[in-house]
């Protein structure tokens, strides 16, 4: 195989890596009794360290790059999607997962590129989803309200940006987490948002299409979840492309460095404050975009939702798939949404082992599931 | 060329932190091409003198002309389009990067930062790419072939030595007109050092005009490469001319060397 | 003027209770550079473990307040400052070297771990649990003023454990070891203070600290409750962040103040007091905008 | 064991089939329990879910039923969107024939518009928010608890018969709070009541010192709290401490032995009220309580209990009188009329409200809920607060 044209090791060797992956997934989201959801981890499990240890999962991902990679994923979650086409819950958890994946990937430019911290994720995601409340039942397309979601929650953000720039680590950090509780109990006290008792929020509806709406395909039944779930990948596919491009360009350098060493930076002419606040703001927009698809798809929004114990789950996931890795990202956010769902049958202990595998994976392996992997600049010979 | 406008003048400069005077009032003048040893013992000010210059702390009084513009106010960032650069007494790489993107930060002005061309236009994108890589390559050949070689390999990977170099290659692939180079004997032995000064004064023969000042324990390198010594103690000016005059002023012995 | 003081009262003793929560965090970034953010439910864990020891000591058949009062104080304190240095053995001291987010996340998750526990496996843990009050309830009115005796006693017992801790880290052995750690810990080492130890045992005082505290609240509530470790671990953070991290004045300082911001906005705002919070968080922004390393600025200096 | 490819049900089937036939055993059936099982709430969802698991128990020992029951425990966290998602999938799950759903009325509000399009029938246990059932005229929500309207109706009028006319309203600020804010409100200045100053708290807030002390300052007669159970104690607490004595007046929410254990000799002479008559005065009621001590659950019942136990009987009747199938089982819910259950007699109107909701007013007497009407306070042995 190795004098065939690089296009078709590539395709193949994407493909190897996705077909297995695509058993797990199934496996894993059709699953429903514990005993059969333990069984899928473990082999999961044994399988991925297996493909790791013996440097076959390595190999496998250089030989197809990431360009092949993406368009296998991208076909496998399309793939899931036609297989449990008549399962509005199964198509609920992965829309969920998805747009989770693209609010982490703001939180990834913001913590990971960058270094701002920010524990206030679930405010601006809220942000996005009051926003498409109000826009939604209006005239303006959807497609903009969405967008509008992503410039509002930017706009909150720079609210935060002056005492942003001005401190650094836990005073940072701490901004955040005031803004998010701040921001929470605002929304609860606050009657003109509907208070407390929530929003009820329009479907998302593009050129006339209804997503909301279950319908006959070529007469089989389609939830209407399932169209939800096609535009999470979309989402995603857009916000990954972006930020992929993003940190291989010449922005994505000044970034880490800002990360790494802004004293230094600053000595090489990089315009600290500018290039945080192009990653804050970046990242809120991507974060208010994905609370906007989620409120919409949900069809309610309210407070609860966007407490401080939520931001935590989202940098959690940042944590737990490996700083600065999207790789890692999307398999934790997967994790992270499906896990506790999975762990209903343990019912009111659910919580209590999340926090604990959390902890765990934290002390155990603190870079995380998928390491930050060496920054490959576009263009350059090595990539 | 002792008679071409100064490069470099700082009048009066004075730094505090709170009660204690890190810089008082340092005269010094630097002609084009001019390499100037700056000696003096531990906290006699001399990275201060450089934080001061590069714009990472204010100055507390005084004045800074370069090239005719005056930098006393100014943030590192214009410091450094004015063109100067500098190195760092503890090595200020990013390690998790590779020597590539190390060298590229130092070339951040000369790359493009606009969002469309940065997203978009990926084929020029990689030009740039290549070229930057190519310069860096240059440089690095100069002070070490084979490390020219590993310029996709993170920094964290190399030894001391080669941090160092690549240090001075960030420092020097903008072309600046100044250099400042904080102790780059810090953690090598003497002949590492030695070979290290030989290779940047070779670069320097291909950058025409470059000026530096050096600040080193080192006197070996000291008497070797710079044409003239400025000696600080206590944030003061002691002495200054050729290494031969200040190491046989009294004062000098006095203060730093530590002799009667 | 009545009306004031009791505010004032109020505010007091409500800013005592987080200048000791503050205390602890304060002392964990000076020894190691993190923040603990278990240490909200450490305090309710202390208040708990006193109950627990409560519920022995009568069944013991101790019938007068002050042994009680003294099984419950040393309960929740021993308890807790075991907890802590679990906490820091098995949390904190690992991820040393990893990024400062990792401790602090890992650190909230174990607190949250620690409140799920309490809320499942104490006897009844998920409702309001009533905490004995063992204090004399002598009290005094002048108008609207109430002062009670128990506050005043617990003022005392705070303001002099909080003299007792800076006596401590001024005067003795452990306190030396502790302040050079805090400086650097490489001339720590050299000095040959045993870093490990000395970290450890300042986890044992910051919980046990904690667990005081959460005796206190118990004390000055009759009620404890499993799920207010994360709001006052919250504030307590942000009240040791606007002292200045690693500043023991500043954490006290800090307390008062947001105590005294959060009376301010029940006061200031009659019958929208729910936006108290909102306008304490929000002078928490506003301020750290403007002393962006804290109000008294840092000590122990955050290494950036 | 969810249908979760088109092959899968079919199997499922004949496997129960393959089951029933030989051993003859009894056709199972599975019930969902939606409520808040973790975070704040979950004392009062772990009570309802040990009482709807109490009825499947007691319906399983019970040789006549036709159907074995299986009872399907969710938890929505009391967050709309874990809610919504485990509605969706308790009600894509076709082996699930009804649910017993939310005590958050938050969550009840985001979920019903799912049940609707999964076409599920479902029985609310415990939120009371009006809207969930009379916002929309979906049939597949039903709702056995009465709403904060007709509570806080009947209490207004039973405060002010009292003689009580200056309030001070505390709630937190919560659809719960803000609800009961709203209404008894409404109901007092009606009646010729007086509200003197309302605050709001948060839901995690532990001082009231300063609300507290602003109300002594507005001098009331009572201190109404729309609330649950942790900040009641806590502020009942907080009003000796600052010797703020009005009478203290709460919702269904403090109606819990918590309340009572939280405070002790405090809790005395403390008025609330709650939806549905009494368990403890039914004969059902009585059943209830024992049978539930029989269970050793570490959790009490708590004010909700009784009704999830009555919704989940009332679906198990319906459903060992129509067979195991959603419509039918729909239909018959629509029917149903003078049904009596622990709660009293259940009537649901075209809402699929419980319209004879009965409102009962509970008073702490020598640290016990009595219902107002034996107690000494109703006798006049014993003197409410400033009577």
């Amino acid at each position: 195989m190795s004098d065939a044209p690089a296009w078709l090791r590539s395709a193949l060797a994407a493909l190897t890596l996705a077909a297995p992956s695509g058993l797990l997934l199934y496996g894993f989201l059709s699953a429903e009794l514990e005993g059969r959801v333990g069984l899928v981890l473990a082999a999961g499990a044994l399988a991925v360290a297996g493909a790791w240890r013996t440097g076959w999962l390595g190999r496998l991902v250089r030989m197809a790059g990431e360009r092949a990679l993406v368009t296998a994923f991208t076909l496998l979650a399309g793939g899931l999607v036609a297989v449990f086409h008549d399962d509005p819950f199964v198509l609920l958890l992965m829309a969920r997962a998805f747009i989770v994946l693209v609010a982490c990937l703001g939180l990834h430019v913001q913590l990971a590129d960058a270094g701002v911290p920010n524990f206030a994720g679930a405010a601006f995601f809220g942000v996005g989803g009051y926003t498409a409340a109000m826009l939604g039942r209006g005239a303006l397309p959807h497609p903009l309200v969405l967008l509008a979601g992503g410039a509002v929650a930017a706009a909150a953000g720079s609210l935060l940006l002056l005492p942003l720039l001005r401190t650094r680590g836990h005073y940072a950090a701490l901004i955040t987490i005031a803004f998010g509780l701040l921001f929470r109990t605002f929304f609860e006290v606050n009657e003109s948002l509907g208070g407390p008792q929530g929003l009820k929020l329009a479907g998302l509806e593009i050129l006339g299409f209804r997503f909301n709406d279950d319908r006959r395909v070529l007469g089989v039944e389609v939830s209407g979840y399932a169209g939800y779930c096609l535009a999470a990948v979309a989402m995603v596919l857009l916000a990954l492309v972006l930020v992929r491009r993003l940190e291989r360009s010449w922005l994505g350098l000044a970034l880490d460095a800002v990360r790494l060493d802004e004293t230094a930076a600053a000595c090489f002419g990089i315009e600290v404050a500018r290039w945080k606040i192009a990653a804050f703001t970046l990242g809120n927009a991507l974060i208010g975009v994905a609370g906007g698809l989620s409120a919409m798809m949900v069809g309610f929004i309210a407070p609860n939702n966007f407490s401080f114990q939520e931001s935590l789950v989202l940098v959690s996931i940042l944590l737990l798939g490996g700083l600065g890795n999207v790789a890692g990202l999307a398999v934790a956010s997967l994790i992270v949404v499906w896990l506790p769902e999975k762990l209903q049958p343990i019912q009111e202990f659910r919580y209590l082992l999340f926090a604990a595998l959390v902890v765990m994976v934290l002390v155990l392996r603190p870079t995380g599931l998928v390491p930050r992997a060496l920054r490959r600049p576009f263009g350059s010979p090595a990539a | 060329m002792s008679d071409a406008a100064p490069l470099l003048v700082c009048r009066d400069l004075t730094r505090h932190f709170g009660g204690v005077v890190a810089l008082a009032g340092l005269d010094l003048e630097l002609r084009p091409g001019e390499i100037l040893g700056l000696i003096g013992p531990n906290g006699s000010g001399k990275t201060t003198f450089f934080n001061v210059l590069t714009g990472l702390y204010p100055a507390t009084r005084g004045e800074i002309l370069f090239a005719g513009g005056s930098l006393a106010r100014a943030r590192p960032q214009e410091v450094y389009r004015a063109g100067i650069t500098r190195t760092f007494q503890r090595s200020r790489l990013c390690l998790e990067l590779s020597i590539f993107d190390n060298l590229a930060i130092g070339a951040h002005q000369r790359l493009e930062h606009g969002l469309w061309s940065n997203l978009v236009r990926r084929r020029a994108l990689a030009r740039q790419a290549d070229a930057t890589a190519a310069a860096a390559r240059e440089l690095l050949h100069v002070f070490d072939p084979p490390l020219a070689a590993r310029l996709f390999e993170p920094v964290a990977g190399i030894p001391m030595i080669d941090r160092r170099r690549v240090e001075i290659c960030r420092a020097l692939i903008s072309r600046p007109r100044l250099l400042l180079l904080d102790e780059p004997s810090a953690g090598m032995t003497a002949d590492e050092t030695t070979r290290l000064m030989d290779d940047l004064l070779e670069v320097r023969r291909s950058f025409g005009d470059l000026s530096i000042v050096l600040i080193e324990h080192e006197m070996s390198v000291i008497a070797r490469v710079t044409d003239r010594c400025v000696v600080l103690n206590y944030g003061r000016k002691l002495c200054e001319g050729s290494y031969a005059e200040v190491s046989s002023n009294s004062d000098v012995r006095q203060a730093y060397l530590g002799l009667t | 003027m009545d009306l004031l003081a009791q505010y004032v009262m109020n505010g007091v003793m409500l800013g005592l209770m987080y200048a000791l929560v503050a205390l602890g965090f304060t002392l964990f970034f000076g020894v190691l550079n993190v923040i603990q953010f278990a240490h909200g439910d450490v305090l309710t864990a202390g208040a708990f473990a006193g109950l627990a020891g409560y519920a022995v000591a009568v069944h013991a058949g101790v019938e007068a307040a002050l042994p009680q009062l003294l099984t419950v104080a040393l309960a929740a304190t021993l308890s807790m400052a075991l907890l802590g240095a679990v906490l820091g053995r098995a949390l904190v001291l690992p991820l040393k070297g990893a990024p400062a987010l990792n401790v602090l996340l890992a650190t909230l998750m174990g607190g949250t771990a620690l409140r799920e526990c309490i809320r499942l496996f104490y006897p009844g843990g998920s409702q309001p649990q009533r905490f004995p009050a063992l204090l004399p309830s002598a009290s005094w009115s002048l108008g609207r003023f109430t002062v009670r005796l128990d506050n005043l006693l617990m003022l005392a017992t705070g303001v002099g454990l909080i003299l007792g801790l800076s006596l401590v880290l001024q005067r003795t052995r452990l306190g030396l070891a502790i302040r050079a750690v805090a400086q650097d810990e490489e001339t720590a080492r050299t000095m040959g203070i045993d870093f490990r130890r000395v970290v450890l045992l300042t986890f044992a005082v910051g919980s046990a600290l904690a667990a005081f505290a959460g005796v206190m609240n118990g004390l000055y509530y009759n009620e404890v409750n499993f799920g207010s470790g994360l709001l006052l671990g919250v504030i307590g953070f942000s009240a040791a962040v606007l002292g200045g991290l690693g500043n023991l004045s500043g954490a006290l300082l800090g307390g008062f103040l947001f105590a005294g911001l959060q009376t301010l906005g029940a006061v200031a705002m009659p019958f929208a007091s729910a936006y108290k919070d909102v306008f304490a968080f929000g002078m928490v922004i506003l301020l750290l905008a403007w002393r962006p390393t804290g109000l008294i600025g840092e000590r122990l200096g955050e290494r950036v | 064991m969810n249908p979760r490819v088109v092959a899968l049900p079919l199997r499922l089937t004949l496997l129960v089939l393959l089951l029933a036939l030989p051993a003859g055993a009894k056709e199972v059936v599975k019930l969902a329990f939606i409520g808040p099982l973790t975070g704040g709430n979950s004392a009062i969802g772990l009570g309802g879910r040990n009482s709807a698991d109490l009825a499947v128990k007691l319906r399983n020992a019970d040789p006549a039923a036709r159907y074995q029951y299986e009872l399907v425990v969710l938890d929505d966290e009391c967050k709309p969107d874990t809610g919504v998602q485990v509605a969706t999938k308790a009600a894509a799950d076709r082996s699930i024939i009804a649910g017993v759903t939310h005590y958050c009325s938050v969550v009840a509000m985001a979920t019903v518009d799912t049940f609707h399009r999964l076409a599920l029938p479902t029985v609310v246990w415990g939120a009371v928010l009006p809207d969930i059932t009379y916002s929309h005229s979906y049939k597949e929500i039903h709702r056995v608890n009465g709403t904060m309207v007709n509570q806080n109706e009947t209490a207004a009028r039973l405060m002010l018969k009292q003689g009580y006319r200056r309030w001070v309203v505390i709630h937190d600020t919560t659809d719960y709070g803000k609800g009961h804010n709203k209404y008894f409100t409404q109901f007092v200045t009606a009646g010729g009541g007086q509200i003197l100053g309302t605050f709001g708290v948060t839901a995690d807030q532990q001082d009231f010192t300063a609300e507290l002390t602003q109300a002594k300052a507005l001098n009331p007669e009572v201190i109404f709290f729309g609330g649950l159970t942790p900040i009641g104690v806590r502020i009942r607490a907080q009003m000796d401490k600052l010797g703020v004595n009005a009478q203290f007046q709460g919702t269904s929410g403090i109606v819990s032995d918590d309340f009572i254990k939280g405070l002790g000799p405090l809790a005395e002479g403390v008025v609330a009220f709650r939806e549905g008559a009494p368990a403890e005065k039914l004969p059902g009621g009585k059943f209830f309580l024992e049978k539930y001590a029989e269970q050793k659950y570490s959790n009490p019942p708590e004010a909700y209990g009784p009704f999830a136990f009555a919704a989940a009987s009332l679906l198990m009747d319906t459903i060992e009188k129509v067979g195991p199938d959603r419509k039918k089982v729909l239909a018959a819910l629509g029917e149903v009329k003078g049904k009596d259950s622990i709660v009293g007699a259940i009537t649901f109107d075209d809402h699929g409200q419980n319209t004879v909701a009965a409102i009962t007013a509970y008073v702490v007497q020598d640290g016990k809920w009595l219902v107002w009407e034996d107690s000494e306070y109703a006798a006049g042995k014993r003197r409410l607060k400033g009577r």
